[in-house]
């Protein structure tokens, strides 16, 4: 574990990641104590149609929305919906990525090759797109999104995977271990596997913050979460509307979602440096 | 959306055509009517489809369209009225808002939980509040400044306690959550639905909150078992006269169009609109639909919730604007520039 | 006489997150007017950061806290870049680079590098007070070549291709770098580098990168072309082979300090300084048996106090633990840093077989 | 001779790519849903209606032999009718593209223009006040979510101050049409007023479509100056006193320019994919705003062409880059 230490005290010492750090676990104390922290929890059902559209003050921060609910509360609660569209989003393209990408890897052959090209055609298409095509195919609704989202992001992972395990095999210590004749699988869990960790780590964050854009864009299209949800892209959606007068109403969530892509692209990039020194980025120098 | 296509232009002919864009008419001199009645017509007409409410509101503030239809958001309505350029002609048209029941599916079968609904919805927090009361109350199926309406029916008010009592009375058990269908990227049938959602699980119905496009929703209401549990419906004029809204909608006669998407069945009912109907006499019609109406509110057939007050926004230079009630639109044949 | 170039007690360190690494501890340095100058050590001993110095194309991290780097006298390292960009480098001192493979441009043609750099530092220019560098920024770019010297300049260089021995210049100039072999690239370099006719040719490991067989033929090249145009090289190499075969005199630098200078013959003749010793004897001998030096160069972090080799030095005592000796004479125009030199002539130790006639 | 062998290669190897989109689009539209005939026919249709329309498409027949007839169609060209128009998608698709087409390369401009010098000036000065600043507006940049911005620049330019319009094309109608692209025909027959409006509602959208990307270009420029910088050839050129203008100007751009135009495929992927959005937010009548109406009226057969469409391009464009980088890149053409 003094790896993670370790891990733990470069990026405090990367200005810029450890920000990334601060806002993300703020975002999560945020999900999680929604209920608690929200000054009006009642109003992700709640209405009150005497008080739509009040500018910030005191009693409501951010303001209300067109039906009177306050919209600090209901950014809050949405939160916890964007946390689980990229959690579960990345969770499962892992699930799916990482192992292909492995065989992949580690199998010479057709039989891989086809698995890249699989891949390959689901990256010559822009995921949005794609993730448009399936959600909409599926139906409207928050779960489908998420997979949409999923079925668009796995070659990610499985690219970077094929990528490191195939450099990694051609290392003298897989041949050594390979040579004592143990099995793929323990090759692949004891050996691969740790070390193609770190890009998949630096992905997984990137990759975060990509998918919250598309899932935002996708409810702002309206494919995602159902009406009066606080989902933040269908707010800002249906913010519209009242411009230009009730301007907070379509600032607050768009800030929202800034700072958690922000927090996740500044902690993906953080890792990448500390973890990676190999890949090169705009930041390293 | 702004339709200004919407508008009738028999006197006009149609000059310039693309969808993307919009048309351009020119006024047809010829026109049977003739144009006696307007010294300096106005002689040709742009029309422009714009999909953005906000871009029509700008450009009639700043003076780029003169004239746009009539539905528009309470508070773009607000924007306009502080425009000096503008100038809002108002009235009360012919064009009522209801939320539809299906009447022959459970728990929507059992008149009292009919009734708790009707009890459910925020009528003045949504008509005054929401639409900021550029929509009127109309409790019954006619709209309100229309004959035939039965005087002193107050119809149903939001009230959380008559509604758990009337839900108590409910023979049936609702152990699913309703689906309410509304038109997809309609902002107010949106909010109604969320008010009405609201309202609901103040009682412990729970709502599922469904957006289809329009033509999925009409073709639906063509069948019992496709009509969904409850739905968004405006119905607006296409002619004067009391069947065009109770008649087609409560009269099961006419099962089978969207308008009768409530599946009502109720043999007075039926038989006083087959009445009003046939008979040339028009107090016995009024009587009839009088009637008729009553019965109809007090079975909560639907949710009645508003009838539409028209804002034709003008540019101040624009003279003569007369409203037509059917298909609710403004007659340019009266119009002139001054 | 003056020589060409005088280093004197030049004090350098690398900014680093870990503190300043001295990568040179007071060095001195001299080269003669036509005199071949082999600075010798191993790899991290400072050499290539000298001859950048010299150059003043250090990384941004280098800082110079002391010393001066005199050229006829005047100190390059007080002089404003556009003039060393004007009038010395390329122009009285020209750089042959340790990777002929890196050090071209991958997208352009060889001809059109070469006439470029002939652009600003074509001999023609001598003496007329002509330089690009001062004309500002992208006036420089925009400033025309004269066809007449441009002209005679091409001569100059197909000439100067066909006396390095590259078969049909014309066609060369029109080729990519990466269409060359790394053997004629040197060339091509070695060629550049005394197009300008400059007084010194600072010659950066110009052999290391190439296999055998090219090294023995660029070496004999190089030292052809010194003869015949009389010009002053400093020659940083690892390896004394090399060393031997060209240069005139050699100095020996370890951990950042020169240790020992010496012209060739008695350098390899009677070696004063311990480390040069043990160098030499490093050598493959007649016998056959490589013998290492013990321990290892220490980290330029924390360099030892005083000499920096009397951690591995056999005959380290307090004074060089202390204090880093002055030089002292221990022959003619034969330099040594030590409180311990072997004055006393010995029998020479192996001499490296030369792979060219001397 | 050399570039064509080049190019036939390239497209041996894409046309698996090409058909694997397709056999992608065929799974979403005739797999995943339950029952594709019902999606089709609509909501309303009868079980009658549903047969027929299953019988007409086809999709009582296995799977394989629909991807075939599938496959066929496409490769005539013929997208499909759309549910809700029930006009040609082709038809329809032609017609939308010229405006997303301007709409992109404006935006493909306004990206180029800025980003590329923004990050050769970063790069140069790096560690500067300046680089600092750019850098940290390159990862908001990233970091933005498009339509919110558009819906900012709105509120700002065209509510607030009322310098550009909200959305649309243009005010009026078009131009005499060549190009379709109005800028481009307003240009050709010199109609000034329509050049004026066609520009100023152009501003905004491909501004928004343009930021993103640029963060993007701004990073690999500013890395790819950094390589060149640090690399042994300009140290060389350096060492023998080239000036420092000419190195920069002349050597240093020439080759960070291969490595940002190995980027602008992957740019162009992000325009397109904003295209959808942005389109959205500002009215404009191109293709992306004709998915998303088709996403309002659930056109099934409309969305998958569009998938199909940007698909195509994307891919052609990254060949076409791989071209460009042949072309500019001497060390290619040895490989």
């Amino acid at each position: 574990m003094s790896e993670v230490g370790l891990g733990l005290r470069r990026i405090y010492e990367d200005r810029l990641a450890f920000a990334g750090l601060v806002i993300l676990i703020a975002l999560v104390v945020c999900a999680v104590l929604a209920p608690r922290l929200a000054p009006y929890p009642d109003d992700i059902k709640e209405i009150h149609p005497k008080q739509r559209l009040l500018p910030p003050s005191a009693n409501h921060l951010l303001g209300t929305d067109r039906l009177g609910g306050d919209i600090l509360s209901r950014l809050l609660f949405g939160a916890r919906i964007t946390i689980a569209i990229a959690v579960i989003a990345m969770g499962v393209s892992l699930a799916i990525g990482v192992p292909v990408g492995l065989v992949a890897g580690y199998f010479r052959g057709w039989p891989s090759d086809l698995l890249m090209r699989v891949a390959d055609v689901f990256l010559a298409v822009p995921q949005i797109v794609l993730a448009i095509a399936i959600a909409q195919t599926l139906g409207p609704s928050i779960p489908n999104v998420i997979l949409a989202l999923s079925a668009t992001y796995w070659p990610w992972f499985t690219r970077v995977v094929y990528a490191e395990t195939r450099s990694t095999m051609n290392e003298t210590f897989v041949e050594a271990t390979r040579g004592l004749g143990s099995n793929p699988g323990r090759l692949i869990f004891l050996h691969l596997l740790p070390n193609v960790a770190s890009p998949i780590i630096v992905r997984a964050s990137l990759g975060m913050g990509f998918t919250i854009l598309t899932a935002a864009s996708l409810s702002f299209l309206g494919l995602g979460a159902e009406p009066h949800s606080p989902e933040w892209g269908r707010t800002i959606a249906e913010s519209r509307a009242y411009l230009p007068e009730a301007w907070w109403y379509v600032a607050a969530p768009g800030i929202a979602i800034f700072l958690v892509v922000m927090g996740f692209n500044l902690l993906g990039d953080g890792l990448r440096d500390i973890l990676d020194p190999r890949i090169r980025t705009g930041r390293a120098r | 959306m702004a339709q200004q296509q919407r508008r009738r232009s028999g006197s006009y002919a149609l000059e310039r055509y693309d969808p993307a864009v919009g048309f351009t008419a020119v006024r047809f001199k010829d026109h049977f009517l003739g144009w006696g009645h307007n010294q300096s017509p106005i002689e040709r007409i742009d029309f422009r489809s714009v999909r953005e409410t906000t871009s029509v509101v700008l450009g009639l503030i700043k003076g780029d369209f003169h004239g746009t239809d009539g539905f528009l958001p309470a508070d773009q309505i607000d924007r306009l009225r502080k425009s000096e350029n503008v100038r809002i002609v108002e009235q009360e048209t012919m064009r009522i808002f209801t939320i539809q029941l299906n009447n022959q599916r459970a728990p929507m079968s059992d008149v009292h939980v009919r009734r708790a609904i009707s009890y459910a919805f925020d009528y003045d927090g949504f008509n005054n509040g929401v639409l900021k009361g550029t929509v009127v109350r109309n409790p019954v199926p006619l709209p309100n400044n229309m004959w035939g309406v039965p005087k002193g029916v107050k119809g149903y008010t939001y009230d959380i306690d008559q509604a758990k009592a009337e839900l108590a009375k409910a023979s049936v058990k609702i152990d699913r959550p309703l689906r309410l269908h509304i038109v997809a990227g309609n902002a107010q049938s949106e909010q109604a639905a969320t008010v009405m959602k609201a309202g609901l699980e103040k009682i412990g119905i729970t709502v599922q909150i469904v957006p289809e496009p329009w033509p999925t929703l009409t073709g639906r209401a063509q069948k019992v078992e496709t009509t969904p549990d409850m739905w968004t419906l405006w119905v607006s004029t296409l002619y004067a006269d009391p069947n065009n809204w109770i008649g087609e909608s409560y009269n099961s006669k006419y099962w089978g169009t969207w308008k009768s998407s409530s599946w009502y069945k109720n043999e007075r009912v039926d038989d006083l609109l087959e009445r009003a109907l046939r008979s040339r006499d028009q107090a016995e019609r009024a009587k009839a639909y009088e009637e008729a109406s009553k019965i109809v509110v007090d079975d909560a057939a639907s949710v009645f919730i508003y009838n539409t007050k028209e804002y034709g926004p003008f540019n101040k230079r624009v003279k003569g604007v007369r409203f037509c009630p059917v298909g609710s639109g403004q007659e340019v044949r009266w119009m002139s520039f001054e | 006489m003056i020589d060409l170039l005088a280093v004197r007690g030049l004090e350098l360190h690398f900014e680093t997150e870990r503190g300043p690494v001295q990568v040179l501890d007071r060095v001195n340095l001299s080269i003669g007017h036509g005199q071949v100058v082999g600075l010798v050590g191993e790899s991290g001993c400072g050499k290539t950061t000298l001859a950048r110095a010299i150059l003043g194309i250090l990384p941004l991290s280098a800082r110079v806290l002391g010393g001066e780097i005199l050229l006829d006298g005047v100190d390059l390292l007080r002089m404003p870049a556009s003039v060393l960009d004007a009038s010395i480098r390329g122009r009285r001192i020209t750089f042959v680079p340790q990777d002929p493979f890196g050090s071209f441009n991958p997208v352009f043609t060889i001809g059109a590098q070469i006439m470029e750099l002939l652009k600003w530092k074509s001999a023609g220019l001598a003496g007329t007070g002509d330089d690009g560098a001062r004309a500002g920024w992208m006036p420089g770019l925009l400033r025309p070549y004269p066809r007449r010297r441009y002209r005679a300049d091409r001569q100059a260089v197909i000439d100067l291709l066909r006396e390095v021995q590259i078969p049909d210049p014309e066609q060369m100039l029109r080729k990519y770098p990466h269409q060359v072999s790394g053997g004629q690239r040197q060339r091509l370099m070695i060629a550049m580098a005394f197009l300008p006719r400059p007084d010194l040719i600072i010659a950066d490991e110009p052999t290391t990168a190439l296999d055998v067989t090219i090294q023995a033929q660029i070496l004999l090249l190089l030292r052809r072309l010194v003869k015949e145009h009389g010009v002053s090289v400093l020659f940083t190499t690892h390896d004394l082979g090399t060393a031997y075969e060209i240069c005139d005199k050699i100095v020996v630098m370890y951990a950042g300090q020169e240790m020992e200078e010496a012209p060739t013959d008695a350098f390899f003749g009677k070696p004063s300084h311990p480390y040069t010793r043990k160098l030499l004897e490093s050598l493959p001998n007649p016998e056959g048996e490589i013998r290492d030096i013990p321990g290892e160069i220490p980290g330029l972090i924390d360099p030892p106090i005083g000499c920096r080799f009397h951690p591995r030095c056999p005959e380290a005592d307090a004074n060089c633990r202390r204090a880093r000796p002055a030089p002292s004479a221990v022959g003619e125009r034969h330099w040594v840093r030590c409180y311990h030199p072997a004055g006393a002539a010995q029998p020479s130790l192996a001499t490296p077989t030369p792979r060219i006639a001397r | 001779m050399r570039l064509l062998l080049f190019a036939l290669r390239r497209v041996a190897w894409l046309a698996p790519t090409l058909l694997g989109v397709v056999a992608l689009t065929f799974a979403i539209s005739h797999v995943i849903p339950a029952d594709p005939a019902a999606l089709l026919a609509g909501e309303m249709a009868s079980p009658e209606q549903i047969a027929r329309v299953r019988a007409e498409h086809g999709l009582d027949q296995p799977a394989s032999v629909q991807f075939v007839r599938y496959l066929g169609r496409i490769a005539r060209g013929d997208l499909g009718r759309s549910l809700y128009t029930t006009r040609d998608i082709s038809f329809d698709l032609v017609r939308r593209l010229p405006a997303t087409l301007e709409l992109t390369l404006a935006a493909m401009v306004v990206t180029v223009v800025l980003g590329i010098p923004i990050g050769v000036l970063s790069a140069l000065r790096r560690n500067s006040l300046l680089d600092h600043a750019v850098r940290g507006a390159t990862i908001a940049g990233l970091a933005i979510a498009a339509f919110w911005m558009g819906i900012m620049l709105q509120l700002l330019f065209a509510m607030t101050l009322g310098w550009t319009p909200l959305g649309g094309r243009l005010t009026g109608f078009p131009p005499r049409t060549i190009t379709h692209l109005y800028v481009l025909d307003a240009l050709l027959t010199g109609d000034w007023s329509a050049l004026g409006s066609a520009l100023n509602h152009l501003a905004l959208p491909a501004l928004t479509l343009g930021i993103p990307a640029m963060a993007t270009v701004v990073r690999f420029t500013r890395a790819g100056v950094l390589d060149v910088i640090n690399s042994p050839y300009v140290l060389y050129q350096r060492a023998m006193g080239v000036p420092a203008s000419v190195v920069v100007w002349k050597y240093v751009l020439r080759n960070a320019a291969i490595s940002t135009i190995t980027q602008l495929g992957l740019v162009f992927g992000v325009l397109l994919a904003g295209s959808v959005v942005v389109e959205t937010v500002f009215d404009w009548p191109g293709l992306g705003l004709w998915a998303v109406n088709s996403i309002v009226m659930s056109d099934y057969n409309a969305i998958m062409a569009f998938t199909l469409w940007v698909a195509v391009v994307y891919i052609a464009i990254n060949f076409l880059v791989d071209v460009l980088h042949l072309l500019v890149d001497p060390r290619e053409s040895a490989a």
